[in-house]
């Protein structure tokens, strides 16, 4: 165990907000070259602790030791000042700017206050290579998928050579082979003498990276795991509080009708490249692939949120136009969307409105919303996926990242769909919540509703689909069953290599 | 909603004071003749501003109904007085026309997706010069002619005691307060405002919802248009409705919808339109030379609205702590 | 007969002008000659100025007629418009300037490429070859005496208008105020309603309730006798409170009809077109005696009564050419 | 960066052919002296209207410009024409003002958190009422006074040929165009206008960058404020500078500036206050009937900017496919 002075520390930190306590007293250190998982379930106060580090949120109560000095962090750039660096869970990125312009952003290279344009393409551009990232510093962020925007929010932090950094999250939207260079890139960090503060839901990462893991719960600390005695059970226990079983689903052996078709589906993306395949009824289907692949574009272009280039899509058999969303829903399409924040929720609205804006109209008469039926659903409904907070009247801008999610199923699942596509189901979401979700989707299944997942999370591809189609570049370049799928045979898929 | 309501109670408490202090200066400020005369003025107001407010609740802004009062009201003068159709007949066109319009900026807005403040902003000037081109840059009124008297004293009388431009207004609030208060539309209209892509990603049909409140501002438009017509009973079209565009959309901002969409009610609007009216009223019963009655609104306004926010963020302060 | 008879010399008090018989002498040259007649807004008024500048335009086969109204009466749009008229090569210019004595340079530098009239509003000290129009301030003294003989046992007043600082509503107000002065009769004040007429009636309906006893209202632009009127109506006040209004708006004649208002003091706004356009054309061919050494045209402002209403309704509507 | 040059190039087309289709008809429209007239208004409203497309940027508004010409314009003829200040005194008093209004502005909208809305359309009622209150609403001028005729003929005059409020332009679309595009401190405006947490978090003092925007609109609208005084060389209170906020708006929003902030340019402003300047030339050298000015004004942007949408979408489609 390191016995120098740590470069930060946090004793006894306190932060309140109407209602909730988010840290009832938490303490954390980080030492130089040391990589520290803080784990925890949604709302156990990971990311409000990384904020008061970060200069955004003020602890009511606490001290923050730098190198062994009290410090006051009040402001971003206070933070920056002591070397700290920072990757947010929930991205804002700046989509008027293009990459290097958002990497640079508030620090950049500057001779008499005019940008130093040349000095910053080319520290951009060393960034992305380093993190093996084949976009250009001058694309705009509005032609970046999500997950390329993650990398771009990573390369910002390494852009500031700190000496710690934060990253709450970094891979909640990247698949395998992404994960495993930014877990070198951390790996480097580390071996350059930094601190590195890893919070992740994807234990199996936590194992893999961690020096020590530092648990929360209901903001309280829960307990440390030191290098050699971390693994995947002890962290759940420290957690979650209790033994959990690992997140695997039962295959679904019988499948039934087919609920979905999709014919030479073409989208904008990859408009020369057709996608084709099908959803039983009863059955979890899961697209892979890596970053870019054009999964998330295949889905939205389902649920009519983007127009298909060509290509039929049917429900039970009936076509359903495509590009109209409302025409999908009616259907009986649901779309839990990748980008919670931006289209999955109305972040300022609270629970009970959120759960009931897809179907209003089933808790209303003659046109008149009835807010008690409304209430009742939307109580239910957070009861059933346990979603942590005082009531349904909580704004989901106050929720943590993982209930957040929660409601956005939660919406979808009231609204009773025949097919539900979930993109990126559990992203940032914890342990505890995962099992719960893939409860619901196994007890959807049995009730007869399809399921098409995209994910990136191979644990979760594994362990959950009955059948994993996997794309590249645009085309589905395989399917599997759970029976056959191996991690190796779905990466090979996913870059293009096709060797039956 | 419980933020709405304090910002409801904020402009109220001011505008009671205000009240308070004129009548205890000029008794006469609360006599009934005033009352009358300054409700017809907020009914007058207040039906346009609703439609302003609508527009703004979904993100927009209709710069456009100074204008279209100008048209509307050169065109109604020219049907009654000079062509002589039937009130029915004149009424109906004018409110047709209003919708007309407000639908044809809905149509630019929300299917051709161009900026409401330039759809607007062309329509306030288009309309300006379509009325100074039809009425030839001669003022049209009522005057003399006949043959609408009776629309004439409904548009300027009064029903139990209370001015008609009033007793329209209630009945607008009453339908638009229950349909964006209350129904699944208003919800729509409010989540449409807030962020159009998630709503849509809700299955709302945000063309449907956004396009609406320039279709319902365009009809609400036309009333009072027809009203402030009957009022003034001459319509100079190239003076009739100047800045009303912005009335509107202060009384709304006032009563607490925020420009950038989602928020507001009409509670608020209807506050709004008051409080305006109320001070343009105050200033000549206090007697501020006219010079200065534009100082003071503005002065009242930015005082009263730093005062509320002050106010409110102490009690959230408290609330919180 | 050249307009220089009549000149400054018209008295106060004539009727109505004659219209001047048109010129005869055609431009023998044959060159068509451009003038233009530039208004200070664009209110109702300007569209009997503008007959009077067609009438003259028909009569007259070499000359057309530019006929411009800065539609937001301020003088920067004026000053746009004088520019790109003269740019446009205009041979004369006949203005009512928003406000004289500020634009007299303006008009100066105008008058260095064309030959500029003032009309409605003169700007004396400018290099402007002559005015047409009315005497503002003898306008407003013609009020005073109309407001004296409706209110002979005396009383207060309430004074309305768009703008208190554009040039016609400062001199009227002055000459309504100088004329009253000693008198029996107290002026309130001056509210002003930027020329939006629900304010201006608003104003006078709020005024009615402050002042119970106001016994007069005077409208100083062509709208405040419509709004005033239309107040007192909705106060049922009619016949109680005196109104003395300017110009010709039809509601006003139709109120000074029914005895409701007492009097309007009228202006020839045809003449400004019709002389304003005529003279400058003779002037260009070279006829300089059309303007008189005064450099000054006054046509003369009139009171309009119960008596006299009919008549003139029937000219105007014969101007209007309708 | 694309899509903002795609965007200038629209309007540019626009105004080329415009002035085209004028030329043809009227070859006098390209006469040196239509050039150096319509150029010295181009120089008077471009110069307030990168002020207001600055502030628009940060994704707020400027309401007030209009009645701050108003004020200041009264103050300095006032001071140069009733008090006898010397020129240079009186210009940098107004600077100052002009500094201090904007800068009082940014501390309302950025310390005290109120909406930029309504912070200057108190600004638009107070100043105009402070106007009429200090001239006691009377016209104020240059008229014949005497003692600054040098600063007049420079504020009047032409330099090289250029009318010395196009110099002035000029030296300001430079200056602030290498600031908003070049700059550390142009960056981090468009990103406060985007999102102003996100660019917070990353640590740019948006209070500070927000603020200089009202700070820097209140100069250049003291400096328009003082040529356009020298150019009418009178002063209404009541309607010196009315709309003209409308105008700075338009000319920005046309060029480019989205009203929900972090998009526009100075070039693109720049083009917007030309097309509606020259749009204004046009309808008098086509001889265009005065009423009909704003009508042809009005539709002319609207086809303008819908044809501009139409191609853009049309080259976009293209590019994916
Ligand atoms: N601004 C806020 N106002 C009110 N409550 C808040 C606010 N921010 C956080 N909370 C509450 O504080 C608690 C801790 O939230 P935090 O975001 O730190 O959780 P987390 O551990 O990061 O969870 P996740 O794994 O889901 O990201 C939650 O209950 C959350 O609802
Ligand atoms: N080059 C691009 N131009 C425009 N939009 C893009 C581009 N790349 C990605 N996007 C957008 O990002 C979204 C996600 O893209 P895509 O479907 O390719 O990702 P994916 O395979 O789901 O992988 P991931 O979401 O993990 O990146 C799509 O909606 C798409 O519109
Ligand atoms: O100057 C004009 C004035 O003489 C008349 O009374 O009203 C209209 C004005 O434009
Ligand atoms: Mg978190
Ligand atoms: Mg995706």
């Amino acid at each position: 165990m390191t016995t120098s002075t740590p470069i930060l520390e946090v004793r006894g930190i306190v932060k309140r907000y109407p209602g909730v306590t988010a840290l009832g007293g938490v303490s954390l250190s980080i030492h130089s070259g040391e990589v520290v998982a803080v784990i925890g379930e949604n709302g156990a106060g990971k990311s409000t602790l990384m904020k008061v580090l970060g200069g955004i949120v003020r602890p009511d109560e606490g001290e923050i030791l730098h190198d062994g000095k009290p410090v006051q962090i009040d402001s971003v750039n206070r933070s920056v000042e002591l070397g700290i660096g920072f990757i947010h869970q929930e991205l804002n990125p700046l989509d008027n700017l293009d990459v290097a312009g958002n990497v640079f952003l508030g620090r950049e290279p500057s001779k008499w206050g005019l940008i130093d344009y040349r000095k910053m393409h080319a520290d951009t551009a060393r960034l992305l290579e380093q993190l093996a990232l084949p976009i250009s510093v001058d694309t705009p962020l509005t032609r970046l998928s999500l997950a390329q925007r993650q990398m771009v929010e990573i390369a910002k932090a390494l852009s500031l050579n700190a000496r710690v950094l934060i990253m709450d999250e970094p891979t909640s939207s990247l698949t395998l082979s992404e994960t495993a260079r930014l877990l070198q890139v951390v790996r480097d960090l580390r071996e350059k003498g930094v601190g590195v503060v890893y919070i992740s839901h994807r234990l199996g990462e936590v194992t893999e990276v961690a020096d020590r893991v530092v648990a929360l719960k209901d903001g309280q600390n829960a307990g440390a795991l030191a290098r050699d005695e971390i693994d995947h059970d002890r962290m759940v226990r420290l957690m979650v509080g209790r033994d959990l079983e690992r997140m695997t689903l039962p295959s679904y052996g019988t499948s039934g009708d087919v609920r979905l078709s999709v014919q030479g589906l073409r989208t904008n993306r990859y408009p020369s490249k057709e996608v084709s395949f099908e959803v039983r009824a009863g059955e979890i289907f899961c697209l892979a692939g890596l970053v870019g692949a054009g999964r998330s574009e295949v889905v939205q272009t389902i649920f009519g949120a983007d127009p298909a280039l060509n290509g039929v899509i049917s429900i039970d058999g009936a076509p359903v136009r495509s590009g109209n969303l409302r025409e999908a829903i009616a259907a009986g399409i649901g779309l839990v969307p990748e980008d919670r924040r931006e289209v999955g929720l109305l972040v300022d609205w609270n629970i009970r409105e959120n759960m009931t804006l897809p179907n209003l109209r089933d808790f209303s008469s003659k046109g008149l919303v009835q807010r008690g039926a409304e209430e009742v659903a939307a109580a239910a409904q957070s009861k059933a996926l346990a979603v942590k907070s005082p009531s349904t009247q909580v704004r989901c801008a106050n929720l943590s990242g993982g209930n957040q999610q929660k409601v956005v199923l939660g919406k979808w699942l009231l609204s009773k769909p025949k097919l539900l596509i979930l993109d990126e189901p559990t992203r940032g979401v914890d342990v505890g919540a995962k099992a719960e979700i893939y409860e619901i989707m196994r007890r959807l299944t049995n009730e007869g509703v399809a399921v098409l997942m995209v994910s990136s999370d191979m644990e979760e591809v594994l362990g959950v689909s009955d059948r994993i189609g996997v794309m590249h570049e645009g085309s589905l370049s395989g399917t599997l069953t759970r029976a056959e799928a191996t991690e190796e045979k779905i990466m090979r898929l996913a870059v293009g290599r096709n060797d039956e | 909603m419980k933020g709405l309501i304090r910002k409801e109670t904020g402009i109220f408490v001011l505008l009671v004071v205000l009240c308070l202090v004129t009548a205890l200066k000029e008794p006469r400020f609360l006599s009934a003749q005033n009352l009358v005369n300054t409700s017809r003025l907020i009914g007058l107001y207040g039906i346009f501003s609703i439609g302003a407010g609508l527009v703004i609740i979904t993100g927009g802004i209709d710069l456009s109904v100074g204008s279209m009062f100008a048209l509307l009201g050169v065109l109604l003068a020219m049907w009654l007085s000079e062509k002589h159709w039937s009130p029915m007949l004149a009424i109906a066109a004018v409110l047709a026309l209003g919708t007309a319009l407000g639908t044809f900026h809905a149509f630019l807005i929300t299917k051709l997706r161009m900026q409401p403040f330039i759809v607007t902003l062309c329509g306030l000037l288009f309309y300006r010069g379509m009325a100074r081109f039809i009425a030839n840059d001669e003022t049209k009124g009522f005057g003399g002619a006949q043959g609408f008297e009776s629309l004439q004293k409904f548009a300027t009388g009064s029903l139990f005691g209370l001015p008609m431009p009033v007793v329209i207004l209630l009945v607008v609030s009453l339908i638009m307060g229950v349909l964006l208060h209350r129904s699944v539309w208003g919800r729509h209209l409010f989540a449409a405002g807030r962020n159009e892509e998630a709503a849509r990603y809700s299955g709302i049909n945000t063309v449907r919802v956004i396009g609406s409140t320039y279709v319902i501002g365009g009809f609400l438009a036309a009333i009072a248009g027809i009203l402030i017509a009957f009022y003034t009973n001459s319509i100079s079209p190239s003076g009739h409705g100047n800045f009303y565009e912005l009335y509107g959309i202060a009384a709304a901002v006032l009563g607490g919808c925020s420009l950038r969409g989602g928020e507001g009610s009409i509670v608020g609007i209807l506050l709004g339109t008051i409080l305006l009216q109320v001070l343009r009223n105050l200033v000549i019963f206090l007697n501020i030379p006219s010079s200065l009655e534009f100082a003071v609104i503005g002065a009242v306004i930015l005082i009263g609205v730093l005062a509320d926010q002050t106010l409110s963020r102490r009690a959230a302060l408290r609330r919180t702590t | 007969v050249g307009c220089g008879d009549k000149g400054a010399a018209t008295a106060e008090g004539t009727t109505t002008g004659s219209t001047t018989p048109p010129a005869t002498t055609d431009n023998k040259t044959g060159k068509t000659l451009h003038l233009a007649f530039v208004t200070n807004n664009s209110s109702d008024f300007w569209t009997i100025a503008r007959k009077g500048t067609e009438k003259a335009d028909k009569e007259l086969s070499d000359v057309e007629v530019d006929f411009k109204m800065p539609s937001d009466g301020t003088a920067a749009t004026q000053t746009q418009i004088l520019d790109d008229l003269v740019t446009k090569g205009e041979d004369g210019i006949a203005v009512s300037p928003v406000d004289p004595k500020n634009e007299t340079a303006e008009l100066d530098k105008v008058a260095g490429s064309t030959l500029v009239f003032t009309q409605d509003s003169d700007a004396p000290e400018s290099k402007r070859t002559c005015y047409v129009g009315t005497d503002n301030v003898a306008a407003g003294r013609m009020a005073a005496d109309e407001v004296k003989k409706a209110l002979p046992g005396g009383g207060k007043i309430m004074v309305f208008v768009g703008k208190s600082d554009a040039q016609n509503a400062k001199e009227r107000f002055q000459g309504l105020s100088d004329a009253l002065k000693g008198s029996n009769i107290q002026i309130l004040g001056l509210l002003t309603d930027d020329t939006d007429r629900v304010r201006a009636k608003a104003n006078v309906s709020d005024t009615l309730v402050k002042t119970p006893d106001v016994a007069g209202l005077v409208g100083l632009w062509s709208y405040n006798g419509p709004a005033i009127l239309s107040a007192v109506k909705d106060a049922n006040k009619t016949g109680k409170v005196k109104i003395i209004a300017f110009d010709e708006e039809a509601d006003t004649l139709a109120g000074v009809k029914d005895g409701s208002i007492d009097a309007t003091i009228v202006q020839q706004p045809f003449e400004f077109g019709y002389q304003a356009i005529t003279m400058m054309a003779k002037y260009l061919k070279g006829d300089k005696s059309v303007v008189p050494a005064e450099k000054k045209i006054i046509v003369p402002t009139q009171a309009i009564h119960k008596d006299s209403v009919e008549a003139f309704s029937k000219k105007l509507a014969e101007l209007k050419g309708k």
